[in-house]
C-alpha cells in the first residue's frame, strides 16, 4: 500500500470517530490530539479502527511514537510492508 | 282434579296408589330402564353431597322422585328427535346419552364439561344427542321447541321435538303463545309437562285458576294425555301413544306427567310450603322402589322374576362406580384458560353451522319396538364429539 | 375418622347456626340420614350425613354460629374401631374438604379455586388516557391537543395566552407559537436525561439540552449544600499492572485506566452508603447497588451521564465492554431509560485532556460526585526520598445534608488504598 | 349508471333476492303475508313464495321470535320481522337469554344464524309507545350484531351479509327513512363491520347513525355556508362499534358532536363518547358534546315532538358551541 493509501485509511478512521472534524484540513506535523479532541476512549477506538482495517497490532508501548498524523502514517507504513 | 279452593286455604296433595302389577317388558329392556333410573338417582344424590362440600356451586335442581318421567318418556323417542329441557335436566341429559362425566365436569365448572363450564347444572347442551339444552328461564324453552319443529316441518324432516317443562311454566305467556303457534301451524311438538304440583314454593292450586293442565292444552285444539308419572310402565306406554300421534298427525300433542319431587325445589330450600307427611306419602309410590318390587315379584303364572336382589345390587354397584368415575373425571378436570373468555361469544368465520345431524351413536335412548340394543355404558369424553 | 362439616346450604349462604342434634355419640347412621337441623338466613334446614357409620364426637354445640365448612362432628366409618385416625380406617369415605376451612361462599372448594386472574383478552385497543401532567397551581384550561403539540415541539405552554373558550389554550395557539420559535419549555432534570433528542432535531435539540443542563445545575446549586474534599492517589502500581495485563490481551480487549478507577469507586462505595443514593425533598434513600453515572461529553456539545449499572460486582473486562458500549450509544442517542434515570452517583472528567483536578456539581437527585483529574507524572515523597510517579487527583463533591466531610475524606482514602491493589479489583465482587 | 329507488324498495329487493337464492330463508312476522307487511316491505311475497315461507304470526312477539331462534337452531335462516322496536320489548327475553347466549353457553356447540328486523325511531306523531329509539339497549349485548342501515345502498346491501352471519343480527330500520329516495349504485355490496365517512370535512366530526343521518347532513350544509367543514360519520354498525374510524375522525378534526335519537342517559352516544376518551383523548381540542332526544316520553303534538327530537338546528348550535 502506498503512503497516500495509508493516509487515506487513517483519515477515514479518524472521521468515523469524530465525524464533525474536517480531516483534510489537519496538518500532518502538529500533534494530532491537539487538533482533534480525542479522549482515551476515542484514541483507543481510533487505534482499534486502524487495527481492523490494516490488520496491524499497535501495542500500548508504541503510543509514545504516535504523536502527529505523519508519525501514525509512517508507523503504519513500516508495519504494513 | 280441578278443585276450586281459596288461594290461602291449606292444600294437601294425596298421592295416587303406588304403581303395581306385572311389567309387560322383556327383561333386557326392563333392566335398561331400571339402570337409567338408578343412574339418575345416584347422580343426583352425589350432586347434593358435592354441593354441600362446595364443589358444585350456584343453583342445583334435583330430579329425585321424578326419574320415571324422563326415563319412560325419552326411551320412547328416536335419536333424530330434538329435546328441549329445563334447569332440572340432569336426568334428561343422562338418558339422552350424555356421559355422566360430561355432566359432572360441567357442574364443577370444568372445561371438560359438556358446555366447557359456561353453563353449569342448569345449562347442559349436547349437539350430538340433539339436546338443545337446559334453560333457566321458566317457559323459555317452549318457543324454541316450536321453532325447531317449524324448521323440521319446512325442511321435510320427520323428526319431532319433545319439550319438557314444569307446572310453573303454564303460567307464562310463552306457554300459551307456543301451544297456539304449534296448533295453528300444525307443528310436530310433543309438549311434556312434568307436573310436580309445585312451582318452586307455590302449590299449583295457588297459581292456576284451572289446575287441569290437559284442559288448558286442549283449548288450543291439540290431543292431550295425562299419566301417573310415578309408574314408568304407564309413562312409557302413554309416551309411545303420544309420539305415534305426533308422527302421524305431524301436529302437536300435550302430555301431563303427574309426578312429585322428593327434595327441595333447589338446594336446601326450607320447604315451608309443604308438609313432611305429604312428602313421605308420595315417597311410598316412588318410581324406583316400586318398579324394583314389581320386577322382583314372580309373574302371575308363577314364572321367573325379572330381577333378583343380587342383580339389583350388581346394577347398583355398577352405577356407583360410574358416579365415582364421573366425580374423579370432574376433580381431575381443568379450568378453561381466562384468555379464552371471549372465544365462544361469536362463531368463528367460515364455520359451517348446518343443524347437527342425528348421531348414530350406539346406545342412544331406544324405544323397545323396532330397535333394541345394549346401551354402551363406556362413557366417551364429552369433548370427543364436537 | 370422618369429619362431618357444615355443608354449603344454598348459593348465598356463608354461615349457619346449629339448632338441634338429631343424633348422639355412638349412634349408627345411614347415608342420607338427617343428623342435625341448622338455621340458615332463609329457614331451619335438615342436614344429611353422606356416609354410613357411627357418630364419634359432637363438636358443635346447639346455638353455635359457624361458617360453612366448620367441623361439626366426627364419624367412624362402618367397620372402623374407635380411636383410629382418619385414613387408616378401612372405610373409604372421602374426607369432605371444603377449601381450607374458609367459608365456601368466600371461595370455591379446593378443586374449584378460581384460576388466577390472568390477562383478559382485549377486544379493542383500550389505551387508558395517561394522567394529565402535573397541573400548575391554578389550573389553566389547556386542551389535550394543545398539550400534546406543545410537548412534541418543546413549546412552553405556560407562556402562551389562550384564544379558546374561557381563555383556554388551544391547538392553534401552540401551532402559532411553535412557528414563531417560542422559548423551549423548561424540563425537570430527570426528563431531560430521559429524553435524549434524536439527531435530526438538530439546533432545537442542542438548545433544549443546554436548557436542561442549566435547569439541573441551577437546581443542584440551589438545593444541595456541597462540600468538597480531594486526595492525590499514586497510580504506579495500578498502571504497571494495567500495562502487563494489556500486553497479554488482544487490542479489542485492552483495558483503559478509567475502568480501574470506576471499579475502585464502586467497591469503595460499599462502605459509604450515604454517598450512594437519592435525595427527594430532603429525604435520603440509599441504593442497594452502585450504578455509576459516567459523564460523557457529546462531540457536538452537551453532556450526558448514563449509568453503568451495578458496577461494583463486575470484572474489569465486562466493565470495559459496557463502558465502550455506553459511550457509543450515548453518542448515537440510543440509551435505555434505566441507564438515564438509575444513576446512584456520578463520576466525571476521566478524559486525559482534562485538568489535574475537577470539582463537579452533583447531579440531583444524587448526593455525591467523584471527579478524577488527568493522570500526570508528579514528584512523590516516599521513604524520605523523592520519586516521579503517575498520580491522579481524586475529588469528592457531596451533599452536606446527607454526609459530612469526615466521611467523604475516609471514602477517598479507601479509594486510594483500593487502587494500590489493582489485581484485587479485577475479581468478581464476592 | 345508478338508478333512483326508495329505502323501502331497496330492503324489499334485498329480501326478495334472499328468499329467491336460499331455500332456507323464510320471513315470519305480524302481517308480513296477506297484508304485505305493515310498511309494505313484503308486498306480493305471499303469492310468490307461498304461506310456508311467508308466515303471518299471531301477536305473540316472545313466541315467534323464540320460534325464529329455534328454527335457526334447526338449520333454517329465518328473517323475523318485529313490527317495531316498541313491541320488541316483549321478545327481549328470548333475544337476550336465548339468541345472544346460545353460542357461548353451549360451549360453542350451537349457533343461531337469525336476522331480526324492526322499525325504529320517532317523527311521525305516533306518541310515546310507538316512538322509541332503543338501539342502544341491543348494542349493549355481547353475542349479537346490531346494524342501522341509513342509506339506500345499506338498505339494499346489508341483509345479505347479515343472513350469512352465523350469529344473530338485529337490523334497525328508522321509519322516517322508508320513503327516502336515492341513487342505488350498480355495486351495492357492503360490509357489516365498519362505519363510513358520508361527508369529508376537517373542522368538526359529527358522528351519528340511522334516522339522524339526513338531519346531520343537512346541518353540515348549513355549517359549510358559515365556513365550517363538518366530517359526517355514519356508524352503520352499532355493535361492534368501529372505534378506529371514530378515533381517526377525532384525530383529524379535534372537535366532535355525537347525534343520537335515543335519550342521553346511558345512550349509545354515551358509549361513543367513552370510546373517544379512551382512544383519542389527546386529540381533543374541545369538550365532546352530543345531541340526543330530550328526556321525555315522545309527545304526540307535532311542535312538541319536533322540540323533543334532534334537529339540524340543534346540531348546528352544538357545533358552534365548540368554537365560541
Amino acid at each position: 500500500m502506498t503512503q497516500t493509501d495509508i493516509r487515506a485509511v487513517v483519515l477515514a478512521t479518524l472521521k468515523s470517530i469524530a465525524p464533525e472534524v474536517e480531516v483534510d484540513a489537519l496538518s500532518g506535523d502538529r500533534p494530532l490530539r491537539n487538533q482533534v479532541d480525542l479522549d482515551s476512549m476515542d484514541w483507543l477506538n481510533f487505534l482499534l479502527g486502524l487495527n481492523k482495517r490494516l490488520k496491524v497490532e499497535i501495542p500500548e508501548a508504541d503510543y509514545r511514537k504516535l504523536v502527529t498524523l505523519d508519525d501514525v502514517v509512517a508507523y503504519l507504513q513500516a508495519k504494513v510492508d | 282434579m280441578t278443585r276450586k279452593t281459596p288461594v290461602n286455604q291449606k292444600i294437601e296433595h294425596r298421592p295416587p296408589p303406588p304403581p303395581a302389577g306385572p311389567v309387560p317388558w322383556d327383561k333386557d329392556f326392563a333392566l335398561q330402564l331400571l339402570l337409567d333410573m338408578l343412574r339418575i338417582r345416584r347422580l343426583e344424590e352425589k350432586a347434593a353431597e358435592l354441593y354441600g362440600e362446595g364443589k358444585i356451586r350456584g343453583f342445583l335442581h334435583l330430579y329425585i322422585g321424578e326419574e320415571a318421567v324422563a326415563v319412560g318418556a325419552l326411551h320412547a323417542l328416536a335419536p333424530e328427535d330434538n329435546v328441549v329441557a329445563t334447569y332440572r335436566e340432569h336426568g334428561h341429559a343422562l338418558v339422552r346419552g350424555m356421559p355422566m362425566q360430561a355432566i359432572m365436569a360441567e357442574m364443577y365448572g370444568k372445561q371438560e364439561g359438556c358446555a366447557r363450564g359456561h353453563g353449569g347444572s342448569m345449562h347442559l347442551f349436547d349437539a350430538a344427542t340433539r339436546l338443545y339444552g337446559g334453560n333457566a328461564i321458566v317457559g323459555g324453552g317452549l318457543p324454541l321447541a316450536t321453532g325447531l319443529a317449524l324448521a323440521a316441518k319446512l325442511q321435510g324432516e320427520t323428526r319431532l321435538t319433545a319439550c319438557f317443562f314444569g307446572d310453573g311454566a303454564v303460567a307464562e305467556g310463552a306457554f300459551h303463545e307456543s301451544l297456539n303457534l304449534a296448533a295453528l301451524w300444525k307443528l310436530p311438538v310433543l309438549f311434556c309437562c312434568e307436573n310436580n304440583l309445585y312451582g318452586m314454593g307455590t302449590a299449583i292450586e295457588r297459581a292456576e285458576a284451572q289446575t287441569d293442565l290437559c284442559v288448558k292444552a286442549a283449548s288450543y285444539g291439540m290431543p292431550t294425555f295425562a299419566v301417573d308419572g310415578m309408574d314408568i310402565v304407564d309413562v312409557h306406554a302413554t309416551m309411545q301413544k303420544a309420539v305415534a300421534k305426533v308422527r302421524k298427525s305431524a301436529g302437536p300433542v300435550f302430555v301431563e306427567f303427574r309426578t312429585y319431587r322428593f327434595r327441595a325445589h333447589s338446594m336446601f330450600d326450607a320447604e315451608l310450603y309443604r308438609d313432611k307427611a305429604e312428602v313421605a306419602a308420595w315417597q311410598k309410590c316412588g318410581p324406583l322402589h316400586t318398579f324394583t318390587a314389581r320386577l322382583k315379584a314372580k309373574d302371575a303364572k308363577g314364572g321367573k322374576a325379572k330381577l333378583t336382589e343380587k342383580e339389583f345390587l350388581e346394577l347398583d354397584k355398577r352405577v356407583q362406580a360410574e358416579v365415582a368415575e364421573a366425580v374423579a373425571f370432574a376433580e381431575a378436570g381443568s379450568w378453561e384458560p381466562v384468555e379464552d373468555l371471549l372465544k365462544d361469544v361469536h362463531t368463528p368465520e367460515g364455520t359451517v353451522t348446518a343443524a347437527p345431524q342425528a348421531s348414530t351413536k350406539a346406545g342412544r335412548a331406544k324405544s323397545p319396538a323396532p330397535r333394541s340394543g345394549r346401551r354402551s355404558s363406556k362413557p366417551t369424553s364429552a369433548r370427543g364429539r364436537r | 375418622m370422618i369429619e362431618f362439616k357444615l355443608p354449603a346450604l344454598g348459593a348465598d349462604m356463608d354461615e349457619g347456626t346449629l339448632l338441634e342434634w338429631r343424633v348422639k355419640p355412638g349412634d349408627a347412621v345411614k347415608k342420607g340420614q338427617v343428623i342435625a337441623v341448622v338455621d340458615t338466613a332463609k329457614a331451619a334446614v335438615d342436614v344429611e350425613c353422606w356416609q354410613d357409620g357411627t357418630i364419634g364426637e359432637l363438636l358443635a354445640e346447639v346455638g353455635q354460629k359457624m361458617p360453612v365448612g366448620t367441623v361439626m362432628a366426627t364419624l367412624r366409618a362402618a367397620g372402623e374401631k374407635a380411636g383410629e385416625k382418619a385414613g387408616e380406617a378401612a372405610g373409604k369415605a372421602v374426607a369432605a374438604k371444603v377449601g381450607d376451612g374458609g367459608t365456601a361462599a368466600a371461595k370455591v372448594g379446593p378443586g374449584g379455586t378460581a384460576a388466577a386472574p390472568a390477562k383478559l383478552p382485549q377486544t379493542e385497543p383500550q389505551t387508558a388516557p395517561q394522567a394529565a401532567p402535573a397541573a400548575p397551581a391554578q389550573r389553566r384550561l389547556i386542551s389535550p391537543a394543545a398539550r400534546k403539540h406543545a410537548a412534541e415541539n418543546g413549546v412552553d405552554i405556560d407562556s402562551l395566552t389562550g384564544t379558546g373558550p374561557h381563555g383556554a389554550v388551544i391547538l392553534a395557539d401552540v401551532e402559532t407559537a411553535a412557528a414563531q420559535g417560542a422559548p423551549a419549555a423548561p424540563r425537570p432534570p430527570a426528563a431531560v436525561t430521559a429524553e435524549l433528542p434524536s439527531a435530526e432535531k438538530g439546533a432545537t435539540r442542542i438548545a433544549a439540552m443546554r436548557q436542561a443542563i442549566a435547569t439541573a445545575m441551577a437546581r443542584s446549586k440551589r438545593e444541595i449544600p456541597h462540600y468538597y474534599v480531594s486526595e492525590d492517589i499514586p497510580l504506579a502500581r495500578a498502571l504497571a499492572w494495567l500495562q502487563a495485563e494489556n500486553s497479554q490481551r488482544a487490542m479489542a480487549e485492552r483495558l483503559l485506566p478509567a475502568v480501574l478507577l470506576l471499579k475502585a469507586v464502586a467497591v469503595a462505595l460499599r462502605g459509604y452508603p450515604e454517598l450512594n443514593g437519592w435525595c427527594h425533598d430532603g429525604a435520603f434513600v440509599t441504593a442497594e447497588r452502585s450504578n455509576l453515572g459516567v459523564a460523557i461529553s457529546l462531540r457536538q456539545g452537551g453532556l450526558i451521564a448514563p449509568a453503568l449499572l451495578d458496577a461494583g460486582t463486575k470484572p474489569l473486562t465486562t466493565l470495559m465492554q459496557e463502558l465502550t458500549d455506553l459511550v457509543q450509544r450515548a453518542r448515537a442517542g440510543s440509551l435505555h431509560s434505566s441507564e438515564l434515570t438509575d444513576g446512584t452517583i456520578t463520576v466525571t472528567n476521566l478524559g486525559d485532556q482534562g485538568t489535574q483536578a475537577v470539582f463537579g456539581v452533583i447531579y440531583p437527585p444524587q448526593v455525591a460526585l467523584v471527579g478524577f483529574g488527568r493522570i500526570v507524572e508528579r514528584p512523590w515523597a516516599e521513604d524520605g526520598g523523592i520519586k516521579v510517579l503517575p498520580v491522579v487527583t481524586a475529588s469528592l463533591a457531596a451533599d452536606h445534608r446527607v454526609s459530612d466531610g469526615h466521611r467523604g475524606a475516609l471514602f477517598l482514602r479507601e479509594l486510594a488504598e483500593l487502587l494500590q491493589h489493582p489485581e484485587e479489583l479485577d475479581k468478581e465482587a464476592s | 349508471m345508478s338508478r333512483k329507488i326508495s329505502y323501502r324498495e331497496a330492503m324489499r329487493a334485498a329480501m326478495h333476492e334472499a328468499l329467491t337464492n336460499d331455500p332456507r330463508v323464510f320471513l315470519m312476522g305480524e302481517d308480513v303475508g296477506r297484508y304485505g307487511g305493515t310498511y309494505a316491505f313484503s308486498k306480493g311475497f305471499l303469492d310468490e313464495f307461498g304461506p310456508e315461507r311467508i308466515r303471518d304470526t299471531p301477536l305473540s312477539e316472545l313466541g315467534f321470535v323464540g320460534a325464529g331462534i329455534g328454527a335457526a337452531l334447526g338449520g333454517l335462516r329465518p328473517i323475523v320481522e318485529v313490527m317495531t322496536v316498541n313491541f320488541s320489548l316483549l321478545a327481549l327475553d328470548q333475544i337476550v337469554n336465548s339468541a345472544a347466549l346460545y353460542r357461548h353457553m353451549s360451549g360453542g356447540q350451537f349457533s343461531v344464524p337469525l336476522v331480526i328486523r324492526m322499525a325504529t325511531g320517532a317523527g311521525r306523531q305516533l306518541a310515546a309507545q310507538h316512538s322509541h329509539s332503543l338501539e342502544g339497549w341491543y348494542a349493549h349485548i355481547p353475542g349479537i350484531k346490531v346494524l342501522a342501515p341509513a342509506t339506500i345502498e345499506d338498505a339494499r346491501g346489508m341483509l345479505a351479509p347479515a343472513l350469512a352471519d352465523p350469529d344473530p343480527v338485529v337490523i334497525f330500520e328508522h321509519a322516517g327513512l322508508f320513503n327516502m329516495e336515492g341513487e342505488l349504485p350498480d355495486d351495492w355490496t357492503v360490509g357489516i363491520a365498519s362505519a363510513k365517512v358520508r361527508r369529508a370535512g376537517k373542522d368538526v366530526a359529527i358522528i351519528t347513525y340511522g334516522g339522524s343521518l339526513p338531519k346531520t347532513l343537512a346541518a353540515a350544509e348549513i355549517l359549510a355556508a358559515d365556513g365550517v367543514e363538518a366530517e359526517v360519520i355514519d356508524l352503520r354498525v352499532l355493535r361492534p362499534l368501529d372505534t378506529a374510524t371514530i378515533a381517526a375522525a377525532v384525530a383529524k378534526c379535534h372537535r366532535v358532536v355525537v347525534v343520537d335519537e335515543g335519550w342521553r342517559s346511558g345512550s349509545l352516544a354515551a358509549e361513543v363518547m367513552a370510546r373517544i376518551f379512551e382512544n383519542a383523548f389527546w386529540e381533543l381540542d374541545a369538550p365532546v358534546v352530543r345531541v340526543c332526544s330530550e328526556e321525555v316520553p315522545i309527545p304526540y303534538a307535532k311542535h312538541l315532538e319536533d322540540a323533543a327530537l334532534p334537529q339540524p338546528e340543534k346540531i348546528v348550535a352544538a357545533v358552534k358551541g365548540l368554537f365560541a
